[in-house]
C-alpha cells in the first residue's frame, strides 16, 4: 500500500558517514555589550551520536545553541558543518543548511493546528510557486498531499494522532513540546538542536521524551545536540557530554567520565570560583 | 423487508477465504475494509482484500507455514491483522488471537499453550513482548509485524514485515497463479477449526476455545438474517481481536454478509472515528453505553440553563414516547410532532454526535445494561438491543428481535438455538455455533459440554411468560445468606452500577449473616460532581473517603435496598454494610480480567481484611494494597477506609399484598 | 543636471542670499518643533509606564483644547475653565484606565494599540457632537498669554517673533523639565519607571498599576492640553490638528519610543526639517505641501538605518 | 443543530484539507451564492446595489488585502486606503491610454502598480516591528494622498483635480462611467470578490500563505525553520496591496464613478482597518463581516437615527450628527470587541458554529 509513497522512513543521508565530525566549533567567543556569554569554547559533533551540553542556569548554553543556527554572530571563532566553514550567517541559510531545533519555551505558532505547525516544518521541502499556490490545484496541491503524508509519518511517529487539528495553543505543556519536537523533525535536519526539551515535564512526560529523542536519532540516524539541565537524564540519554559553565567549557567526554570530573561537580554543588 | 431478504443467500461458502473469493467477485467494488491511517480513512474494496490476502496467505506459506500451524495474533484493531485470520485459514492454518494488552506472562501461557508456530504483531511493542518470552514457547519460529516503524535495525531471525511476506506472495501469484492456493482452502470447512479463542475465564487459566468453520459461518449467516445485515453495513471495530464477539461481528459476520469493516486510527481516537464513519451496525458492551451517558449527562451540566432545559424537556418526552414509536406503536398525533421536533432538536444532534447517525442496529451484551440507559439510548430512537452469547457459542445463545424489547431480559433464543433451564437453574442451550471442544483440555470439554451437545453456561436464569431469557447471576455465585435468604450477588451489583457514580460493585453474602458490598466510584462523574460541588480532593483515594462521597454512596445503597425490599425473593438481602474502595479495580493488578470482569476469588483473598471488617462491625479499617503501574512497576498504596451501616428496609411487597 | 543643481546648488543660494527669510523658517520651525515634542511627550508617558502606543495622544489634543473653548463659551472664566478642564482630561483618563486599560491588561501590546485607535473614534465624534465641527479661536488673551509680536531686522529683511511662540517655546520648556524632575525625583516617578519595566515586579511591591494608569494617563492629558492651548493660540481649535499632532509619530521614530531627550531632539528635528525643506526643496521642485509627508518620509528613511532610534535602547532578542 | 457531520469522512488528503469540509458548510457557501448572483440581482433596487452591496464587496476586497498583511502576517498598516488610490489612479491612467482594453483586465493590472509601491513601503517591516511599522504606512499614506493632490499627470490635469469613471463597456453592457448598469457592476464586483477571495483563501492555506503564518506568530521561529523574513513580508505586502489596488479601482470604476485625493485619505486606511478588527483578524469571513458591519450600521443609524430621535424625544439631530453617533458606536465596538473577542466577528461565528455542531453539548 505505502511502497510508493514518499516516506521519512528512509534515514535523512547527507553524505556524511556515521561517526565522521559533522559540526567543528572552533574558539567561539561572545559577547553582549561587553558581557561575555561565551568564552573560546571548541568542540565537535559526530555525526550520528547524540551530543548534550550541559551546565548551570546561565552557563552560557543556549546562547551556544543560538550561535550555532545563526542566530546570535560570535565576535571570534568560527563553526564548520559539513565541512563549511563560517563565522556569521542568517538563521535561515543554518535552516537550509540542515539544522533544526526546538526551543527552550515552546515556540510553536500559537495561531496553527499541530497539523499545521509540523507542516510549516516542510517549509524548506516546499518550491511551488505562488501561482500555483493561488490556484491550489494541480502541482500545489500534489506538494502540500506531499508534504502531508510526511507530516502524517511523523505524527504517527510521536503519537500526537489525536491532537491532529487541535490549536496547539490549547496543548498541555508536554504535549505541545512533543509538536515542536515534530516540527523540527519535519525539516529533515542533519543536525537537530534540542534547548531544554524536557524543561518543566513530570517524570513521565520526561520519559517519553527521551523514548522520542533515542527514537528519532535510531530511526531517521538524526544526529542531535541537546541542552539539558537535569543530569540523570543525560547521563542515559547522551553519547557525550559537554560542560559549560560560566560561558567556559570545563567539561566534556563521555556520560560516566564528565560524571567524575571533579569542575563538573564543583559546578554543579556551586563552589565559588 | 422484502422477501428476498428472507431467501436463502446465494454461494454459500464453507470458509472465509471462499467467502472472500466469493465477496471478490460479488461485491468487488464494495468497501470491505477501512482504516484511519495518517489522518485518512483509507480503503479497500474486496478485490483489493482479496488481492491483499491471498499474497499474504501464498507468502505465508511460501515460508514455511502449513496447515494445522497455529498463528497468534497481537495487536489492536487493524485490517493486516483481520487479515491474518483469512490468510492463515486458506492455508489451514488456525488462527489464535491474543489480548494484546496482557502482560508477557499471561501472552507466553496461551502462546506456549496453543503451540503457536508464528506470531503476528501489530508493531514493535508487540515485537518486543513476544521476543522476550521466546524462550518459554519453544514451537515459535516466525514473528511478523504490521508496523514497521522501529523495526527497521531489529536483527532476528524469521522476522518479517507483512507486507515483505505480501511481497513474497505476489511474486509467486504472477508466476504460478492462485489454482493450488485455492484448491488449498476448498477442501476445508465443516468441522474442521476455524479460530482458536483463548477465553479469559473469571478463574484458573485460560482455555483455548476451538470454533470450526461450521460454528462461525452457521452462526454468522443467521445473525445477518436475523438483523438483515448486508453489504451495505459498516461497523467500527473497536473491541479486541482475541473476544469472540469481534471475531465474529468483525469478521465472521463481515465476510458472510461483506460489509465494512472499519479500524479507528488508535484507542484514544476511536470516539472520534466512530463518529467520522457513523457505523450502522455497533456494538459495545454495557460499559461503553454508560460511559457515554456519563459523559452527555457530564457535559449537559455545563450547558446554559435554557439548554438544559430543552434537554430534558424533550428527554422527557422521549422516556415516554420514544420506546413505543420505536417499536412501531401507536401514540397521539400531538405527541408524535413533538418528537419530530425533539428529533431536530435534541435527538438527532445527539446521535451525531455519539456517530450513531446512521445505526440501523446496535447491541450491549456481556452483563446486564442499565434498564435507564438502555431505554435512554431506545427513545432516541436508536435500535439497541441485548443479546446473550458466549464464546462456546459463537456469540449467539439469545437475542431480542425487533419490537420485543425489554431491559431486563436477554430475548429469545437465536435462530436455530435450543435453550433449556437445568434444574439448577443453570442455563444449557444446544446450537449449530457449539465449540468443537477446549484445546488440549477434554476434561474441561466434557464438564461443559454434554454428550447430546448441551452446553452448560454457567448462568442461572429463567424464561419468563413471553418466551424471553432472563439471566440472575453466574449459577456458582448464586448462594444464600446464613438465614436461607436467596443471594445472588450480580443482581445487587448491577443494580448499584446502575447509578452513574458507581463504577464497580463486589457484593458478599453467600453463607454469611449478611449482604455486604465494595463500592468503586466514578471518577469522572464523582469528580465532575466534586468539581460542581467544591469538594476538592489531591487523589482518587482521598476522594473516595470523602465523608460527601461516602453519604453520596449511601443514599444509593439505600435505594438499592429499597428497591430490593419490594422484590420477594430478594428483600432478604439487602445491603447491611458497605465500604468506598481506596483504589479502583484493574485488571493490571489482577482484580479484574481484561474484559473487565471483577475476579470475585482473587478479591476475596487480596481484601481479606476489609472483608472481615464489613463483618465484625468496625467503623474503618487501614488497608495496605500492593499496585502495579502501566509500565511495570510495583508499588504500594494505603488507606485507612471507612465501612458504614446501610439503611434497610421491611420488605414492601409483603405491605403491598396486605393493602390490597 | 538641472535637477541637480536646483536640489543641491539653489537652496542654498537662496538661504544665502535671504538670511531673514531663513532665520524666519528656522524660528517656525523651532517653535513647531517644541509643539510636536509636546505631544510626542504625552506618547512617551504612557508607552514608558504601560508600554501602550496611545494612538489618541493627538486627538486628546484636540479634544482637550475644544473643551477649554467650549467650557468657556458658557461663560465660564477662563481659568476656572482650566481647571474644569483638567478635570475633565482627569475625568477621561480614569474612564479609559476603567474600561479600556483594565479589560485589557496583559493583553499583546498590538491589541491595546488598536484599542487606542477605537478611542481615538469616539474622541473625534465625541468632541464634534459636544463642541461642534467647526474651528474655534483659541482664548488666548483670557488665559493671559501674550500676543502680539516682535520684530527683528536682519540685514535688510526682518524676522517676526509672535510673542505667543516665545511663550510657547518656554511654557513648553518648563512642562518638559518638570516631568523630567517628576520622573527622576519623586516617588511616584520612580514607581512609573518600576510598572513600566516589570509589571510583576512593580504588583509585589505593592504598587498599584491602575493608580499609576491613572497619573500616566492624566499627565499625558495635561501635555495635550497644554499643547492644544499653544498651538490653537497660533491658528484656531479644529479637528485638522489632529492630523497635525500624527506627526508626533515620526518624532517618537526618531527619539525613540521611551526617551524623553528623544522626544525633544526628535521634534526639533522634524521641525527644522520640515519648514526648511518645504521652503528651499518642496516649493521649487514638487509644488509644495511637503509638510504633510516629509516628518513620516524621514521617520522610515532613519528607521532603515536605525530601528532603535536616536535614544531608544537596542533590544537582545532573547529565545 | 443543522450539523450531521457523522458519516462524513475523508478518505483523501485532498478531501481532509477542503476548504469546506463539512457537507452542511458546502450547502452555506452554494446557498449563499445563489443569493448573491441570482436573488439580489433580481431583487436589489439601485439604492440597495449601489448604496449598500457594492461598497460592501469594495471593501470587503480592501479589508482581505490589509488582512492579509494585518491578520495572517501580523504587520500593521495604515495605509490601505492610499493603495487602493494607487490602484484607482493607475487604472484611470491606463484605461485612458489604452481605450480599447478591456477594463477588467486594467482593474486587475492596476493591483500590479499598487502592489509594487506596498512593496516599497513595505522594505522598512524588515527592520522594523509592530508600531514602528505603522509609521512607516503613514509615510506611504501621506505621502500618496499628497501624490494624488500635487501630480497633475495623475488626474489628467483636470480642471477638477479629480477623476472620473470613463465610459467601459463588458459584453455590450456599460459597466463604468455615468449611465452605467448597476446590476452589471454589482455581478462585475461580486465576481472578482469571489474569486479573488478564493485565491486569497487557496494562497493562505499553502506554503505562503503558512509561511505568513509563522511570521506572525513566532518571527524567529519562523526563521529558523527556513522562512526567509523578505520574502514572507514582502510577498504579504504585495498581495495585500495588490488587493487593495483593485478594490480601489473597483470603488472608482464600478462603485463611484469619480474619485478625488480625499477619496484616499487616512480616514478610509481608518475605516478599513477597524474592518478587520471588527470583522476579524487572520479571516477571510471577518472580511465580509467587518465590511458589513462597518459600512451598513452607519446607514442604517443615518436612515433610522434622526427620524427615531425626532419622535420619541424633543430633540432634531441631523444626518451627520448620526453619522457621528455611529463613528461612537464603532469606536465602543472596537474597544467591546477587543476587550470580549479579540478575534471579532469571525470568532464569534466560529463559537457560534462550534456550538452547532456540539449541539445539544456547550462543548
Amino acid at each position: 500500500m505505502n511502497a510508493h509513497d514518499p516516506h521519512l522512513s528512509t534515514k535523512f543521508d547527507d553524505g556524511i558517514a556515521p561517526g565522521e565530525e559533522l559540526l567543528h566549533v572552533d574558539n567561539i567567543s561572545l559577547s553582549f555589550g561587553g558581557v561575555k556569554a561565551i568564552t573560546d569554547i571548541s568542540f565537535d559533533v559526530l555525526k550520528g551520536e547524540i551530543r548534550a551540553i550541559i551546565g548551570p542556569n546561565g552557563a552560557g548554553k543556549t546562547s551556544m545553541l543560538n550561535v550555532i543556527n545563526g542566530f546570535y554572530h560570535p565576535q571570534e571563532g568560527t563553526i564548520t558543518f559539513r565541512g563549511e566553514k563560517r563565522r556569521k550567517m542568517k538563521p535561515y541559510q543554518a535552516a537550509s543548511s540542515g539544522i533544526s531545533r526546538t526551543f527552550q519555551n515552546v515556540a510553536l505558532f500559537a495561531g496553527m493546528s499541530t497539523l499545521d505547525n509540523i507542516m510549516a516544518g516542510r517549509t524548506l521541502k516546499m518550491h511551488k510557486n505562488f501561482f500555483w499556490q493561488m490556484w491550489r490545484q494541480g502541482p500545489a496541491l500534489q506538494e502540500e498531499i506531499l508534504h502531508r503524508k510526511v507530516v502524517e509519518e511523523i505524527i504517527e511517529f510521536l503519537e500526537i494522532e489525536a491532537i491532529r487539528k487541535e490549536p496547539v495553543g490549547t496543548l498541555p505543556y508536554g504535549l505541545q513540546k512533543r509538536v515542536e519536537l515534530g516540527r523540527a523533525l519535519a525539516a529533515e535536519p542533519d543536525l537537530l538542536l534540542l534547548d531544554e526539551p524536557m524543561a518543566g515535564m513530570n517524570l513521565e512526560e520526561k520519559e517519553d521524551m527521551s523514548r522520542f529523542i533515542i527514537d528519532v536519532n535510531q530511526q531517521y540516524g538524526t544526529t542531535i545536540a541537546l541542552i539539558e539541565h537535569d543530569m540523570g537524564v543525560v547521563m542515559d540519554l547522551a553519547d557525550r557530554v559537554i560542560v559549560l559553565d560560566y560561558g567556559k567549557k570545563i567539561g566534556d567526554g563521555l556520560p560516566h567520565e564528565v560524571q567524575s570530573n571533579q569542575d563538573v561537580i564543583d559546578a554543579y554543588l556551586g563552589v565559588s570560583h | 423487508m422484502s422477501q428476498e431478504d428472507k431467501a436463502p443467500r446465494s454461494g454459500q461458502q464453507s470458509t472465509f477465504a471462499g467467502y472472500l473469493a466469493l465477496n471478490a467477485k460479488r461485491f468487488a467494488e464494495r468497501p470491505a475494509f477501512r482504516h484511519k491511517d495518517h489522518g485518512i480513512w483509507k480503503t479497500w474494496n474486496w478485490a483489493q482484500a482479496f488481492e491483499e490476502v491471498r499474497a499474504y496467505s501464498m507468502g505465508l506459506r511460501k515460508l514455511g507455514l502449513k496447515s494445522g500451524d497455529k498463528i497468534a495474533i497481537v495487536g489492536q484493531n487493524r485490517p493486516r491483522l483481520y487479515w491474518t485470520f483469512c490468510a492463515a485459514q486458506a492455508i489451514g492454518a488456525i488462527p489464535v488471537p491474543v489480548y494484546a494488552d496482557s502482560v508477557a506472562e499471561e501472552m507466553a501461557f496461551v502462546l506456549e499453550h496453543a503451540e503457536v508456530v508464528a506470531a503476528v504483531c501489530q508493531n514493535q511493542e508487540q515485537v518486543d513482548k513476544i521476543d522476550s518470552i521466546r524462550d518459554e514457547v519453544k514451537t515459535l519460529k516466525y514473528i511478523f509485524y504490521d508496523e514497521p516503524r522501529g523495526l527497521r535495525d531489529y536483527d532476528m531471525k524469521n522476522l518479517h514485515g507483512i507486507s515483505d511476506v505480501q511481497e513474497i506472495g505476489r511474486a509467486i501469484f504472477t508466476e504460478k497463479g492462485d489454482e493450488a492456493w485455492r484448491k488449498g482452502f476448498a477442501k476445508l470447512g465443516g468441522d474442521d477449526v476455524a479460530v482458536m479463542l483463548y477465553t479469559s475465564g473469571t478463574t484458573g487459566r485460560p482455555k483455548g476455545v476451538m470454533l470450526s468453520y461450521e460454528n462461525l459461518i452457521k452462526s454468522a449467516d443467521n445473525a445477518n438474517r436475523f438483523d438483515n445485515l448486508n453489504e451495505h453495513d459498516e461497523i467500527i471495530a473497536y473491541l479486541p481481536l482475541a473476544w469472540v464477539g469481534d471475531h465474529v461481528f468483525s469478521y465472521a459476520q463481515s465476510y458472510v454478509a461483506g460489509y465494512c469493516v472499519c479500524c479507528p486510527e488508535s484507542p484514544e481516537t476511536a470516539d472520534h472515528d466512530r463518529l467520522e464513519i457513523a457505523p450502522t451496525y455497533f456494538f459495545a458492551p454495557p460499559r461503553v453505553f454508560e460511559t457515554m451517558l456519563t459523559n452527555i449527562n457530564v457535559r449537559m451540566q455545563d450547558a446554559s440553563n435554557i439548554k438544559q432545559k430543552m434537554f430534558s424537556y424533550f428527554m422527557d418526552h422521549a422516556r415516554k414516547v420514544g420506546e413505543p414509536i420505536l417499536n412501531n406503536k401507536d401514540v397521539g398525533f400531538m405527541d408524535k410532532l413533538k418528537y419530530k421536533l425533539g428529533e431536530f432538536l435534541v435527538y438527532a444532534p445527539l446521535k451525531n454526535r455519539m456517530g450513531m447517525s446512521k445505526m440501523k442496529v446496535g447491541y450491549t451484551a456481556g452483563e446486564a445494561i442499565g434498564p435507564e440507559i438502555f431505554s435512554f439510548y431506545r427513545s432516541l430512537g436508536l435500535n439497541l438491543k441485548q443479546l446473550y452469547g458466549q464464546t462456546e457459542a459463537s456469540v449467539y445463545i439469545s437475542a431480542q428481535p425487533d419490537g420485543q424489547i425489554r431491559a431486563d431480559t436477554v430475548g429469545k433464543p437465536s435462530p436455530d438455538v435450543e435453550i433449556k433451564i437445568a434444574k439448577s437453574g443453570e442455563v444449557l442451550y444446544r446450537s449449530p455455533g457449539v465449540f468443537v471442544g477446549y484445546f488440549k483440555n477434554d476434561k474441561a470439554t466434557r464438564e461443559t459440554k454434554t454428550k447430546e451437545g448441551w452446553v452448560h453456561t454457567g448462568d442461572a436464569g429463567f424464561i419468563d411468560g413471553e418466551g424471553h431469557l432472563r439471566i440472575i447471576d453466574r449459577a456458582k455465585d448464586v448462594g444464600k445468606l446464613k438465614d436461607g435468604s436467596l443471594f445472588a450477588p450480580k443482581y445487587i451489583e448491577n443494580k448499584l452500577k446502575f447509578y452513574s457514580n458507581i463504577k464497580e460493585v463486589v457484593a458478599f453474602g453467600d453463607d454469611r449473616d449478611q449482604c455486604c458490598v465494595f463500592l468503586n466510584i466514578d471518577l469522572t462523574s464523582v469528580g465532575n460532581w466534586a468539581e460542581r460541588n467544591n469538594v476538592s480532593y489531591a487523589s482518587y483515594q482521598e476522594l473516595t473517603q470523602h465523608p460527601l462521597v461516602i453519604k453520596m454512596m449511601g443514599e444509593h445503597v439505600a435505594q438499592v435496598n429499597k428497591d430490593l425490599a419490594s422484590e420477594e425473593m430478594m428483600s432478604g438481602s439487602q445491603i447491611a454494610r458497605f465500604l468506598v474502595l481506596h483504589k479502583e479495580l484493574d485488571p493490571d493488578d489482577g482484580e479484574m480480567t481484561r474484559t473487565m470482569k471483577v475476579r470475585r476469588p482473587f478479591i476475596t483473598e487480596r481484601y481479606g481484611d476489609l472483608i472481615e471488617a464489613l463483618y465484625d462491625g468496625s467503623k474503618e479499617k487501614f488497608i495496605e494494597t500492593e499496585v502495579v503501574f502501566e509500565d511495570g512497576r510495583k508499588g504500594g498504596i494505603s488507606a485507612t477506609v471507612s465501612i458504614l451501616d446501610a439503611e434497610m428496609f421491611a420488605p414492601t411487597h409483603a405491605l403491598k399484598e396486605a393493602a390490597e | 543636471m538641472e535637477l541637480l543643481k536646483q536640489i543641491f546648488i539653489e537652496p542654498f543660494e537662496t538661504m544665502y542670499a535671504l538670511p531673514d527669510l531663513l532665520l524666519q523658517t528656522l524660528w517656525e520651525g523651532f517653535v513647531s518643533g517644541t509643539l510636536y515634542s509636546l505631544i510626542a511627550l504625552g506618547f512617551v508617558l504612557i508607552f514608558k509606564a504601560s508600554g501602550v502606543f496611545n494612538f489618541a495622544q493627538g486627538i486628546m489634543v484636540v479634544f482637550a483644547a475644544l473643551c477649554l473653548v467650549g467650557i468657556h463659551a458658557l461663560g465660564v472664566p477662563a481659568y476656572l475653565a482650566l481647571i474644569l478642564t483638567l478635570g475633565v482630561m482627569a475625568l477621561l483618563a480614569m474612564s479609559v484606565v476603567q474600561f479600556v486599560m483594565k479589560p485589557l491588561v496583559n493583553q499583546p501590546d498590538i491589541i491595546l494599540f488598536m484599542s487606542t485607535i477605537g478611542i481615538t473614534f469616539i474622541l473625534i465624534a465625541g468632541g464634534q457632537i459636544i463642541f461642534g465641527g467647526e474651528p474655534k479661536a483659541m482664548i488666548t488673551e483670557e488665559l493671559g498669554l501674550p500676543t502680539g509680536s516682535s520684530v527683528l531686522e536682519v540685514s535688510g529683511g526682518i524676522v517676526i517673533f509672535q510673542h505667543i511662540d516665545i511663550a510657547a517655546a518656554i511654557i513648553a520648556a518648563i512642562l518638559i523639565a518638570g516631568l523630567a524632575l517628576f520622573f527622576n525625583k519623586t516617588k511616584i516617578g520612580r514607581a512609573l519607571r518600576a510598572v513600566a519595566d516589570d509589571h510583576q515586579a512593580a504588583l509585589s511591591v505593592g504598587i498599584s498599576l491602575e493608580q499609576i494608569w491613572v497619573v500616566v494617563w492624566f499627565a499625558a492629558g495635561v501635555v495635550a492640553l497644554t499643547a492644544g492651548i499653544l498651538w490653537a493660540a497660533k491658528s484656531d481649535v479644529s479637528f485638522a490638528l489632529q492630523v497635525i499632532a500624527l506627526k508626533a509619530l515620526p518624532v517618537l521614530v526618531l527619539g525613540g519610543f521611551t526617551s524623553i531627550p528623544g522626544a525633544i531632539i526628535g521634534g526639533l528635528i522634524i521641525g527644522f526639517g520640515e519648514k526648511l525643506f518645504d521652503l528651499y526643496w518642496g516649493v521649487p521642485l514638487l509644488g509644495g505641501g511637503t509638510e504633510s509627508w516629509f516628518a513620516f518620509i524621514i521617520a522610515l528613511l532613519f528607521l532603515l538605518y536605525r530601528p532603535e532610534g536616536l535614544f531608544g535602547e537596542k533590544l537582545i532578542e532573547r529565545i | 443543530m443543522f450539523y450531521r457531520e457523522a458519516g462524513q469522512f475523508k478518505a483523501t488528503y485532498e478531501a481532509d484539507s477542503a476548504k469546506f469540509p463539512i457537507f452542511q458548510d458546502k450547502l452555506f457557501i452554494w446557498f449563499y451564492l445563489v443569493i448573491g448572483f441570482v436573488a439580489i440581482p433580481l431583487l436589489g433596487n439601485e439604492f440597495f446595489l449601489g448604496a449598500i452591496m457594492i461598497p460592501f464587496l469594495v471593501f470587503t476586497l480592501a479589508a482581505i488585502g490589509l488582512n492579509i498583511l494585518t491578520g495572517f502576517t501580523g504587520q500593521i498598516s495604515l495605509g490601505s486606503g492610499a493603495f487602493m488610490g494607487v490602484g484607482a489612479y493607475a487604472c484611470y491612467k491606463m484605461t485612458l491610454a489604452y481605450p480599447e482594453v478591456n477594463i477588467l483586465i486594467f482593474i486587475f493590472a492596476s493591483g500590479i502598480f499598487s502592489a509594487i509601491v506596498g512593496v516599497f513601503f513595505g522594505l522598512p517591516s524588515l527592520r522594523i516591528k509592530g508600531f514602528y511599522l505603522v509609521v512607516s504606512t503613514l509615510a506611504a499614506q501621506f505621502f500618496l494622498e499628497w501624490a494624488f493632490q500635487r501630480i497633475p499627470w495623475l488626474y489628467n490635469y483636470n480642471n477638477t483635480g479629480a477623476i472620473d469613471g470613463v465610459s467601459r463597456w463588458l459584453f455590450g453592457i456599460q459597466i463604468t462611467g455615468g449611465g452605467a448598469d448597476r446590476t452589471a457592476q454589482y455581478i462585475v464586483c461580486l465576481a472578482i470578490v469571489v474569486v479573488m477571495t478564493w485565491f486569497a483563501s487557496n494562497i493562505i492555506s499553502g506554503r505562503i500563505g503558512r509561511s505568513w503564518m509563522m511570521i506572525r506568530d513566532m518571527d524567529i521561529a519562523a526563521e529558523l525553520m527556513g522562512v526567509r523574513p523578505l520574502y514572507a513580508k514582502l510577498s504579504a505586502f504585495a498581495v495585500s496591496s495588490f488587493y487593495c489596488g483593485v478594490a480601489g479601482s473597483m470603488m472608482v470604476f464600478l462603485w463611484l464613478g469619480a474619485a478625488e485625493p480625499e477619496s484616499f485619505d487616512y480616514n478610509h486606511s481608518f475605516e478599513i482597518l477597524f474592518m478587520v478588527i471588527l470583522g476579524g483578524l487572520g479571516s477571510l469571513l471577518g472580511c465580509f463581516l467587518g465590511a458589513a458591519v462597518i459600512w451598513i450600521l452607519p446607514i442604517l443609524i443615518r436612515e433610522w437615527l434622526p427620524p427615531l430621535i425626532d419622535k420619541i424625544t424633543p430633540w432634531v439631530i441631523t444626518s451627520s450628527t448620526a453619522d457621528l453617533v455611529s463613528d461612537i458606536i464603532i469606536g465602543i465596538m472596537i474597544v467591546v470587541f477587543l476587550i470580549m473577542e479579540p478575534h471579532g466577528l469571525a470568532r464569534l461565528w466560529a463559537i457560534i458554529k462550534q456550538k452547532l455542531r456540539v449541539w445539544p453539548f456547550p462543548y
